[in-house]
């Protein structure tokens, strides 16, 4: 009875195949994009952050019918995998996701992961597009043919704000940055932009965002050299307790924040929408100001209604973009398998439209993808206007090329500042 | 062949031993005896080396062995037990014996990882020991036993076996028979009196008298830390101070 | 001088955590001889059952705090009963391992119900003033105090009641005590009691200061666990002692000499402290 | 000189077989990497089970050793020194600093020494961090070659990009460590290891000098941690300070308790299966640490001895059955 009962189910299976096969492009199929982080341990939230902005990109564009190739349709799936930053949990997590669930592309956000997988996505047979999230520059010099790093390098944050800082006429600043691989090249960069302009580090304390619970005697020794401003920052939430304590210590001077805390989220959760408290500090852009407001609104509401996320940010944004881009990549490349013929394909497609995107992405070169830093302040108790800046072009006709692109409606100042190594000849 | 001199030893300002001074005699039993906390087992620990003596030294054959380590002194001939039965009860019978083989050999290291030539000889030297001295011990048959399944006579034996199976010069034994019934004591001391009997001199601490009395040759009689009386079995019965000593103690335990 | 007095202060209430902290641990280890790596997140716990209670439910912060010892001593007596008594006849090192399995039942569970982020309990003395040049806050001053009160009353309870003078008698001698009628699994259950109560202050002192995050047991448990075998497992003053030690060592140290080696200057003076006296500064020789 | 009864020769052969033709079966390249990495935390904990198991010595410094082969094979390799002198170098180096580091703390005994090692090991991880100069700081040195090709006469050279290739050269070293191991284990200078284990007094008194018999069981066991340690930074091709945290040393201790401490079998059982359960546990998501601390507890109650424990018991439990109804 019961072996009836089975081959009966599986006439029945291979006749709904065959079926679906000879329909053709009118069943979609899916192609699953990877995604391997940290979902749980001190750095998930970071990890959960990235994961949200790919998995809503994949669920707006399968709302909107999926992507077509020569006239066949498919949708996405997003599989994701934790591997709390250990080395030999993302190789085995990628292993997976390319050899059994077939993704074509991986996504992963932290450097020491993303260097142990690009050890094996151009092995042949296993081919992947690793979809890089880090800001880290090491990156662009390991040679990688099918690698696309995400963000901005955070070396183009770091001259954005040394340069308003000399504008400004600050000349000494201190440290109080996070510990790890990212925080470290963080303060080394910002010395080497800082002291090239003739400015002064006074102090350089780090500290472990993730497991310190007081910074008081890091800013103590960091206040003492009396500098006009602090370069703080890792995670949001301690960012802004060590801005708080900072000015409990007595410090009246600006602050800096690396790309990792965000300005809407310490604004809005941490100090429950008290911005006076965040007076004086600069930070990358808030998510609203990253494009132009009306977009931008459409999309946080939506990463608030869907992925539950009570303050959407570029975490979010920039993952959702490279989410959309590889779509549109995969178009125009004609093919949904092969990694390599999809990376080339990613200078074509871009910029995408707004109504798509609202970040504006104009190019790969190498493994990283162009688009400009957007830094922006907390001064007299609100936002100013952001700054854009451009680091890998050092002329204005270029600049006024990338200008037009964008939607005029989107209100910023911008300014050129070439990033060693990255400026195309 | 070994020589106690003016030892003293002070535990945080208490005084456990106090300017002892005896001699052990080649090829004798000499028992150490005394009431509870006179300070016996301590005397064994600052011979074997497991305590540091405040003052004072011992020598064996005219060698100042003060201030060694146990492991060096078992190299000088002089093997001892624990008061409590002391065994290797996670291992089995012949390893127990093997290990206390160990410092005779040269099976390092590099030795064991090669399996030398010299390492097969002395392997099988070793094996060979082990089991004459199990036969000795009247235990051959248990050589592949686990420890907890030997009785607590066969335990003391072994306890013995272990330290007899490099053939030491001297053996110090800490009562050997405490915890057992008469009967099994008796074959005890038959035991320790054939050790003697192979050519290897017996120091013991013991509190059951009447088999002291029939063992030994020689009797040092400690209290308070200090030797109160030294002689043979008749001398000590009659003397007045460890009569004295003992009065109100139980002589028979 | 104000740098050196500040960090001075900083080190004064970073210790007075940590020694909070060591003397719940010293209790289990030298009372029950459980290695509980799991204690520092114990504190974790408290400080978001706090979160929970003043945040989230909105009273006031004293009774949330109270709450907080409740609550977590009976998470301390379930955790003794479930995780530890099975295991009483165990070599210590399956003891380890099971803690080990419970701070990640503790770590995942609170990002679970609370997720990864950091977050924040309202402070309730925000007000900070300036002393001899030291900056303080009221809160701060509070960890340093309330520390005290903490210990001058464990000490009391320990030496001058009934029930406290049993833990102690379990603690010289378990089998002896247990021949004399104490009953020592209820001894172990109120030990865990205690120990888990003083977390749960310890946390609750912070909280406000600081941001609770599921992570932050995890450092501390460990030099919780390091404070209590320098001081010698069991020996109160060891652990308070201990304790101001290692958080001047770090204030001073992270301050002057270098922040990211800061922790290798405690761990380093453990190493050297211990190999000249293999068994702590107050320790007796383990048995 | 205990000889194994014929069915377990039997069934050491078959694994042995199933090992060596694992490449004509294993189902794909995702299962493929959980076994290679498998292998070499396999000689990580065997090396462990030296020191902890069989001396009683309880090292949490595993890491840190493990650490010192890959960051030295790391670096090696990378200013062109050949695979097959920098990984002896390496291993060699993690147990030169074991010899250095050893002394002092095997001062202290018992979990005196289990928090000297731990605090030890602490110390290398920040250190491993922060010496940007050497160690390439937090993000590590990433870009490791693979092991130099082993040229062959007449067919070309042995490369080790491919899966295959990276487990064989695996394979072979796990099979050296259980020689060795299993030479040092069933000798006599393995029992004076598990003397010190048992009875430090009484191996004292019998002419043991227990403190070197720690030091060199510590120094092996550093060496195969240091060994490991070369292969994992060969074969994952980036290390960062990750490769030397307590974390890591406490994922080495779970994989030898719960596989069977004191025993040869125990350590690659359990390097096997927690990582396999691991992965198996993906599935539950957000709950996934959640269940595996519940599950370790569990374990450790009810299973003290680990798998090769429980298996034991088992085998002792039919055996009496057999005896009672014969």
């Amino acid at each position: 009875m019961r072996t009836l009962k089975c081959s009966s189910l599986g006439i029945a299976l291979a006749f709904f195949t065959l079926f679906a096969v000879f329909a053709g492009g009118a069943w979609a199929e899916e192609v699953v994009i990877g995604y391997t982080g940290p979902l749980s341990g001190p750095a998930a939230q970071y990890g959960r952050d990235c994961l949200a902005g790919v998995e809503l990109a994949v669920e707006d564009i399968n709302r909107a019918g999926g992507i077509k190739i020569d006239g066949k349709a498919y949708t996405f799936k997003v599989a994701s995998y934790d591997d709390m930053i250990d080395p030999t949990a993302a190789v085995n997590n990628s292993r997976r996701l390319v050899s059994r669930e077939k993704a074509v592309a991986v996504f992963n956000p932290v450097f020491n992961t993303i260097a142990a997988m690009m050890q094996i996505n151009e092995q042949r047979g296993s081919e992947f597009l690793m979809m890089a999230y880090t800001s880290t520059p090491a990156l662009d010099k390991i040679p990688n043919q099918l690698t696309v790093a995400i963000p901005p390098p955070f070396a183009a944050y770091a001259i954005a704000f040394a340069d308003r800082a000399w504008e400004k006429g600050w000349r000494k600043g201190a440290m109080v940055v996070t510990l790890g691989a990212y925080g470290d090249e963080w303060r080394k960069e910002f010395r080497r932009v800082w002291e090239a302009k003739g400015g002064e580090i006074t102090a350089d304390q780090p500290a472990n965002y993730y497991t310190e619970t007081d910074f008081s005697s890091h800013l103590a020794a960091a206040l003492a050299t009396n500098p006009e401003f602090l370069l703080v920052g890792g995670p949001s939430d301690p960012t802004g307790l060590v801005i708080e304590q900072a000015k409990n210590l007595g410090f009246k001077g600006g602050f800096m924040m690396v790309d990792q805390a965000k300005l809407n989220y310490i604004v809005d959760v941490t100090f429950k929408g008290d911005i006076t408290k965040m007076n004086n500090v600069w930070g990358v852009v808030r998510t609203l100001d990253l494009g132009v407001h009306s977009e931008t609104q459409a999309l946080i509401d939506r990463f608030v209604q869907e992925k539950n996320i009570k303050v959407p940010t570029s975490e979010n944004f920039l993952n959702y973009s490279a989410m959309r881009i590889l779509a549109a990549a995969m178009v125009k490349a004609g093919t949904v398998s092969d990694p390599a013929k999809i990376k080339a394909a990613f200078n074509e497609v871009l910029p995408l439209p707004v109504e798509d995107n609202p970040i504006m992405y104009v190019g790969l070169q190498g493994s990283r993808l162009l688009v400009q830093a957007s830094i922006q302040f907390i001064e007299e108790n609100e936002y100013k206007t952001p700054i854009q800046s451009f680091w890998w072009i050092d002329d204005e006709k270029e600049l006024q090329r990338l200008v037009d692109m964008q939607p005029p409606e989107h209100k910023v100042h911008r300014r050129i500042l070439p990033l060693e190594g990255y400026v195309m000849k | 062949m070994l020589s106690v001199k003016y030892l003293t030893k002070n535990f945080d300002g208490l005084v456990a031993v106090k300017e002892l001074s005896f001699d052990i005699r080649e090829g004798e039993i000499l028992a150490i005896i005394g009431p509870n906390g006179a300070g016996k087992s301590t005397v064994f620990n600052l011979m074997t080396g497991t305590l540091a003596p405040t003052s004072g030294k011992v020598f064996i054959h005219e060698e100042n062995i003060t201030g060694l380590k146990p492991y060096q002194i078992v190299k000088k001939g002089v093997a001892r037990t624990f008061q409590t039965t002391s065994l290797f009860d996670q291992l089995r019978v012949i390893d127990n014996m093997l290990i206390a083989y160990k410092w005779r050999t040269r099976l390092g290291f590099w030795n064991t990882l090669f399996h030398t030539p010299a390492w097969k000889s002395q392997h099988d030297q070793a094996a060979r020991n082990a089991l004459e001295t199990l036969d000795f011990l009247g235990l051959a048959d248990k050589a592949l036993a686990f420890i907890p399944t030997l009785s607590q006579e066969e335990q003391k034996r072994l306890a013995i076996g272990i330290a007899l199976v490099c053939k030491p010069k001297l053996l110090l034994l800490d009562e050997p028979t405490g915890g057992l019934i008469q009967e099994e004591t008796e074959r005890i001391a038959l035991f320790i009196k054939k050790v003697r009997d192979q050519g290897t001199t017996v120091c013991i601490i013991e509190h059951k008298m009447q088999m002291i009395m029939g063992m030994a040759d020689r009797i040092v009689v400690l209290n308070y830390g200090q030797k109160i009386a030294e002689g043979t079995p008749d001398e000590i019965k009659t003397n007045q101070a460890v009569i004295e000593a003992y009065l109100g103690g139980d002589v028979h335990a | 001088m104000e740098l050196f007095l500040q960090q001075v202060f900083n080190g004064i209430m970073f210790g007075s955590t940590y020694a909070i902290v060591a003397l719940g641990l010293t209790l289990v280890m030298g009372i029950l001889h459980i290695p509980n790596f799991a204690h520092g997140h114990l504190y974790m716990l408290g400080g978001y059952i706090t979160y929970l209670f003043v945040a989230t439910l909105g009273l006031g912060y004293w009774p949330s705090l109270l709450i907080a010892i409740v609550v977590l001593g009976f998470v301390g007596i379930i955790m003794e009963a479930v995780v530890y008594r099975p295991l009483n006849e165990q070599p210590h090192i399956n003891a380890f391992i099971a803690a080990i399995g419970a701070l990640l039942v503790l770590e995942s569970a609170v990002e679970v119900i609370w997720g990864p982020q950091g977050m924040r309990v309202p402070n309730p003395y925000p007000h900070t003033f300036e002393f001899l040049g030291i900056i303080m806050s009221v809160q701060r001053l509070l960890v340093i105090f309330g520390a005290i009160l903490l210990i001058v009353l464990l000490h009391l309870f320990l030496k001058k009641t009934l029930t406290g003078t049993t833990i102690e008698a379990v603690a010289q001698n378990r089998e002896g005590a247990m021949l004399n009628g104490i009953n020592v699994n209820r001894v172990s259950s109120l030990t865990f009691f205690i120990s888990s109560g003083t977390a749960a202050v310890a946390a609750s002192f912070i909280a406000p200061i600081f941001v609770i995050s599921p992570a932050m047991g995890a450092i501390i448990g460990m030099k919780a666990f390091i404070i209590v075998l320098l001081g010698g497992m069991g020996s109160i003053p060891g652990a308070i002692i201990g304790g101001y030690f290692l958080g001047l060592i770090e204030s001073l140290g992270g301050g002057y000499v270098s922040a990211a080696y800061k922790d290798v200057i405690a761990f380093g003076a453990l190493i050297v402290i211990f190999s000249i006296k293999p068994t702590g500064l107050f320790g007796k020789k383990e048995g | 000189m205990i000889t194994k009864p014929l069915h377990t020769k039997l069934l050491y052969g078959f694994i042995l077989l199933a090992a060596l033709l694992l490449p004509l079966y294993v189902p794909d390249p995702y299962m493929f990497q959980v076994v290679i990495m498998s292998l070499i935390f396999a000689i990580a904990v065997l090396a462990m089970n030296l020191i902890i198991g069989f001396t009683g010595q309880a090292s949490l410094a595993h890491a840190a050793f493990f650490g010192f082969g890959a960051y030295g094979v790391a670096i090696m390799t990378k200013a062109g020194i050949s695979f097959w002198l920098a990984l002896p170098a390496a291993a060699s180096i993690s147990a030169l600093i074991g010899l250095i580091i050893g002394p002092p703390a095997l001062r202290t005994r018992g979990s005196y020494f289990a928090i000297v090692t731990l605090a030890f090991g602490v110390i290398v991880w920040i250190v491993a961090g922060n010496w940007v100069q050497v160690t390439g700081g937090h993000n590590g040195i990433f870009g490791i070659p693979r092991p130099t090709p082993i040229p062959i006469p007449f067919i070309g050279a042995i490369e080790f990009f491919d899966q295959p290739a990276q487990y064989y050269l695996v394979l072979v070293f796990l099979l050296l460590t259980l020689f060795i191991m299993h030479r040092i284990v069933y000798s006599i200078f393995g029992l004076t290891f598990m003397a010190v284990r048992n009875n430090e007094p009484l191996a004292d008194a019998v002419g043991i000098n227990t403190f070197t018999t720690k030091l060199i069981s510590f120094v092996i066991a550093n060496f195969f941690a240091g060994l490991a340690g070369g292969l994992y930074a060969a074969i994952i091709g980036a290390v960062s300070p990750s490769v030397a945290a307590h974390l890591l040393t406490f994922n080495f201790l779970i994989f030898l308790i719960l596989g069977g401490m004191a025993s040869l079998a125990g350590p690659v059982v359990g390097a096997f299966a927690i990582p396999i359960l691991m992965e198996l546990l993906q599935d539950l998501g957000h709950f996934r640490m959640l269940f595996f601390g519940v599950l370790l507890v569990a374990t450790i109650i009810y299973f003290p001895r680990g798998f090769v424990g429980a298996v034991r018991q088992l085998n002792d439990k039919i055996a009496a059955r057999r005896q009672a109804k014969s």
